[in-house]
């Protein structure tokens, strides 16, 4: 992880209140697995509101220009100064920060990924390293509303096999993700799960995920971030460990990924 | 590289016997041991480490969510989570020394007895140690913490118990929420104690007004960063004009500027906290940034330069 | 203009034997008799407009500078200027009435002595005041101010000496620099008093690393604005649930959602103050704000709201 | 005075921490006299980071496009913040501030505006006014060193009638503006001088006059600002009054232009 400042390449509009951001930077693409994320001063130099950086996960690597993207909801006063950043201006940034995902890509099994809003964000980067390696792969998307329609020839471009849902029905198929894995649980066996979204959706994935077998269920979480490096303790989540004992882990250093089967929802 | 920062001795200071090569302090729990920001700057230039507070069995913390962001500041609810003054002791003490860190201890205790126990496990390394701070002042916890600044007269057992255990120069870490600092300033001077360190954050809280949930767990937190910079500057100056202990400044301290005020104001020495969060460099930065103004106003040491503002007004 | 809105009584409350028709009020010295903020929005819309603090006697104030900007804050060190009760009586309460102000008079005094004869002085106009505020918590000047709330024993015979002479609801403003608040309320209420008043500013300071001189001539000031928000809203919560007199909560709010934040932890009305200075109608923008925030949250009268967040933690 | 909102159609460097910035107000146009100033908000809407507004004297109105604009200096938080917004923006100010200077036209004076630094910018619009109406204006102008070169043509299109001193001789002649007033403060009499600049700058001057006959004097003073609108008593300086009498006077309000003579200096 270093400290960074990288030429914005573009700021684009996917819509209503959601954006992408290219960012040129060799080192995050050279050292960046999926799953890991940025710290991104959202404020001007010598401001101190808003005060703490915001964490992003990474959205694409394209390493043959040396750029990354991130995707993102305009939500407060961090994400609402991104939105007004414009090319040219250099993005303050940490990264690459938390453990990501590490793939066994000779275990013979398939990838379910399943994201619920801007959750898709990081499993994007997962789901296009997978599919490089010619892992098979599901992608399943749900969304509210039709906010992330733009969103789809991202994802069109790393795999056809993917799925959208929407709450209204007004972008992609109408219904829950969750549901739609609950009905097909049996069908989808040995299959490595990799959840990003809501914490509702990952304890929904969770409860399914309990009776069934031969799967194993990585998780992205968030949680509120101070440092991003693991000095503060300010980001813990409870954990179950194997051996049944409860613990707090930080979300940026020893997460964002984590065994859903062990996080405790509260 | 200019004359006072080649000149070590231009930022050097003495808090008992002990000295600091310079008067930049990083504040406990806002830096862990050093560990992740050596990634991105040497530590070891640093005037000392002040490690995370640790009590003397493993604390888990209070639930989260434990931190909130307000308007240039942050509240923090962590409550102390740490591994026990053991993992100090067999883990931590030595991945600091491999990284050439000063290193100044905070420890924690709920009661006289439990600071009694964490000092007699650090008796045998304490030629390890700058300095030992004793955080009386956390507002995250039920018992001890701030409740020593509550009931001033609590400080003198802990302070002269531990004195009478260890030889190492003592700060005692106090609390801005009582009106109790020059108070337990004199308790802890008489008791033994070698510096002050303040201030330790300010109790706030924040609510969700869609939920009515408290935003933290814990409901209440401790507010730092610097919104808190004014006050925290004030009651420095207030304690330094007393001369009662050498006071380690803290609170907001975000640039070198900050760190210059607090040093005019009277700190021998300053802390940098939350704002290692917003820019992991910042305290590399800040300690160039005092060698620069000494050198731009004429200073030779940093004896001339503390307290300029008690001495003009 | 919504249901609650328009049924006056959704906004509506009561302080003693007074009715507000909403909890929006501005704080004392932010807003001076409201005159300049009429050219901005009609003040009558108010639930009050507090004056700034009289004394008996004019009173110069403090030496200047009296501003210093801080992050999210500003530190001011006003020193009470004022053109002494008898402009009150003779030019200004006219001027509030005719543009429809509802008044809260608040009114400094040293000692006991100075209030009672103010409180002799108002006597005469006490129908025309929704409440009189007593100042107990000026950071700013030498006698009386926060050093009430230093010594809360103090408060007892003010409060009841005034009581005794004017008969409108009497609110006691009390100081965050002592951890004496709810001690001083209970005080208050034994007294006579109706309602607590918090936070006055806390104290700070800020120096120039040029000069070495404080950025303010009276050295130290009070700290206000979005900077001490979470500070302003932890006293508040945790007065409001010793449940000893209705809190009008104030320190730092600055949109609807601050307000709404202050009304659940327990205020029953709230005071705009700092940020007048940056938005000069946001004070109207805020009593709508609150209307569209209940109405959407379906709650008919400010007594659902009030205090949600102590019912739910 | 209103809370008003006006686009930006401007904002020119005219030197290394100078700044024109134009803005579109009928409001600003029809009602500003000179001397007058606007508080400008200098942070986003949702930041609280520089906190309070920024006080600007009127530097230039143009009624025939409602176009009025301010000169300024780069100096902190506010001001670099202000450096950053673009055409098309809009600015979010107060205004019409403070008493303004109220001319006698008919008196047949002279008037004399001397301004050090930035003070030249409200004593411009002065100028303006009194060049339409005719009057014979001599307009001193005193810079550290040529951050305010490009300024020139702007007063040229005001007056020829102008001297420019700097400190090191960079641009214009080398010397001060007060220099030349006292040295020529004989000739120069039965006029009305408005000055507008550093203190020790209006210290001399002031020490000058005292000494000289058929002067008014009237100065344009700053202190630092809270409400711009005489609310909060932050922004006093120290008047003796005719009588004697020693009182605080707000520079928002009851100023920012006041009877040199009467303005204590400490
Ligand atoms: C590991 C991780 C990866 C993330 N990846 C993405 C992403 O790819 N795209 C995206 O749009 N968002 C992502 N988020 C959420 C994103 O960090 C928040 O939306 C953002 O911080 C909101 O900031 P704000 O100032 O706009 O909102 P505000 O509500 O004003 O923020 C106030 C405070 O709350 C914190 N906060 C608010 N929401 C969240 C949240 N969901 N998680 C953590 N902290 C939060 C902010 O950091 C800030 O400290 C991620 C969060 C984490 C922890
Ligand atoms: C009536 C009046 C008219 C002015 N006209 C002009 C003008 O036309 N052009 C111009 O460049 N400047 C002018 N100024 C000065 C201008 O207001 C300051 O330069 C500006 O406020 C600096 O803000 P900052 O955030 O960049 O600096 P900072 O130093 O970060 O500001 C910190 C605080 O100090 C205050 N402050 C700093 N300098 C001054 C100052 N000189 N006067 C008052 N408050 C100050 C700021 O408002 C702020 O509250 C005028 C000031 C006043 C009072
Ligand atoms: C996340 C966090 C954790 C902290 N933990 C401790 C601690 O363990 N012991 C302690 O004495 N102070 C602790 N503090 C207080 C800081 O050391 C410091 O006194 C305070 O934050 C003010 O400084 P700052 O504004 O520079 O952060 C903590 C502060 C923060 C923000
Ligand atoms: C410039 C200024 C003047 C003030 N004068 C008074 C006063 O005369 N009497 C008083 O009780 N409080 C006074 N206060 C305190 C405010 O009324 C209020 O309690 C405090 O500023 C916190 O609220 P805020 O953050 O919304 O400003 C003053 C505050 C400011 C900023
Ligand atoms: S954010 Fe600091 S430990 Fe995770
Ligand atoms: S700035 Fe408030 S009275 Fe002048």
């Amino acid at each position: 992880m270093k400290l960074l400042s990288g030429e914005i390449l573009a700021n684009k509009k996917y819509g209503s209140s959601l954006y992408k951001l290219e960012v040129f930077s060799p080192y995050i693409c050279r050292n960046a697995i999926p799953g890991q994320f940025v710290e991104v001063k959202c404020s001007t130099e010598d401001a101190t509101d808003p005060l703490l950086r915001r964490p992003f996960g990474i959205y694409e690597i394209d390493k043959r220009f040396n750029v990354f993207s991130l995707l993102y909801i305009v939500r407060g006063k961090g994400t609402a100064f991104l939105s007004r950043m414009e090319k040219g201006q250099n993005l303050d940034f940490i990264g690459p920060l938390g453990n990501g995902l590490k793939f066994d890509l000779d275990d013979g099994k398939k990838y379910i990924l399943i994201g619920g809003g801007i959750g898709i964000a990081p499993l994007c980067l997962a789901a296009a390293h997978l599919a490089e390696k010619e892992k098979e792969i599901l992608f399943i998307a749900g969304f509210k509303d039709n906010v992330f329609f733009s969103w789809e020839k991202d994802i069109a471009k790393i795999t056809q096999n993917y799925r959208i849902f929407t709450e209204d029905g007004s972008f992609g198929e109408k219904g829950l993700p969750t549901s739609y894995l609950a009905a097909n649980i049996k069908k989808l066996n040995n299959s490595i799960i990799i959840a990003c979204g809501p914490s509702d959706m990952l304890r929904v994935i969770q409860e399914i995920l309990v009776n069934a077998h031969g799967f194993t269920a990585l998780s992205l979480l968030e949680e509120r971030m101070a440092c991003g490096i693991g000095a503060c303790m300010g980001c813990v989540i409870k954990i179950k460990e194997a051996d049944g004992t409860v613990v707090y882990k930080k979300v940026c250093s020893d997460g964002p990924v984590f065994n859903l089967m062990e996080v405790i929802f509260e | 590289m200019n004359e006072v920062l080649k000149n070590n001795k231009g930022l050097s200071l003495t808090i008992g016997k002990s000295l600091f090569k310079n008067p930049v302090f990083v504040n406990s729990g806002t830096f862990a041991g050093g560990v992740e920001y050596n990634a991105f700057f040497d530590i070891s230039k640093l005037g000392a480490v002040t490690t995370k507070s640790f009590s003397l069995e493993k604390k888990e913390g209070n639930a989260p969510p434990r931190i909130w962001e307000t308007s240039s500041g942050m509240l923090n609810s962590i409550g102390l989570q740490n591994e026990g003054i053991n993992y100090f002791l067999d883990t931590q003490l030595c991945k600091m020394k491999e990284l050439g860190a000063d290193i100044i201890l905070s420890i924690f205790g709920c009661d006289t007895e439990e600071f009694k126990k964490i000092a007699a496990k650090i008796k045998t390394i304490e030629k390890e140690l700058k300095a030992v701070e004793l955080n009386l002042s956390c507002p995250n916890v039920r018992e001890g913490g701030m409740a020593f600044c509550a009931a001033p007269g609590q400080i003198g057992p802990v302070v002269s118990e531990i004195k009478n255990i260890i030889d190492v120069p003592l700060i005692v870490k106090l609390s801005p929420n009582f009106n109790t600092i020059i108070e337990s300033a004199i308790i802890s001077k008489e008791n033994g104690a070698d510096a002050i360190s303040i201030i330790n954050t300010i109790t706030g809280t924040a609510f969700d007004i869609e939920t009515f949930k408290p935003r933290l767990a814990n409901i209440s937190g401790g507010l730092s960063g610097p919104a808190i910079k004014p006050v925290a500057l004030f009651h420095v100056y207030r304690l330094a004009k007393e001369k009662i202990l050498p006071v380690i400044g803290m609170g907001g301290i975000s640039c070198w500027q900050d760190a210059v005020e607090f040093l005019i104001a009277g700190a021998c020495a300053i802390g940098v906290g939350t704002a290692n969060f917003i820019n992991p460099v910042i305290s590399e930065k800040i300690i160039e940034g005092i060698a620069g103004y000494m050198v731009s106003m004429g200073f030779s040491s940093l004896d001339e330069m503390v307290g300029k503002a008690i001495k003009e007004s």
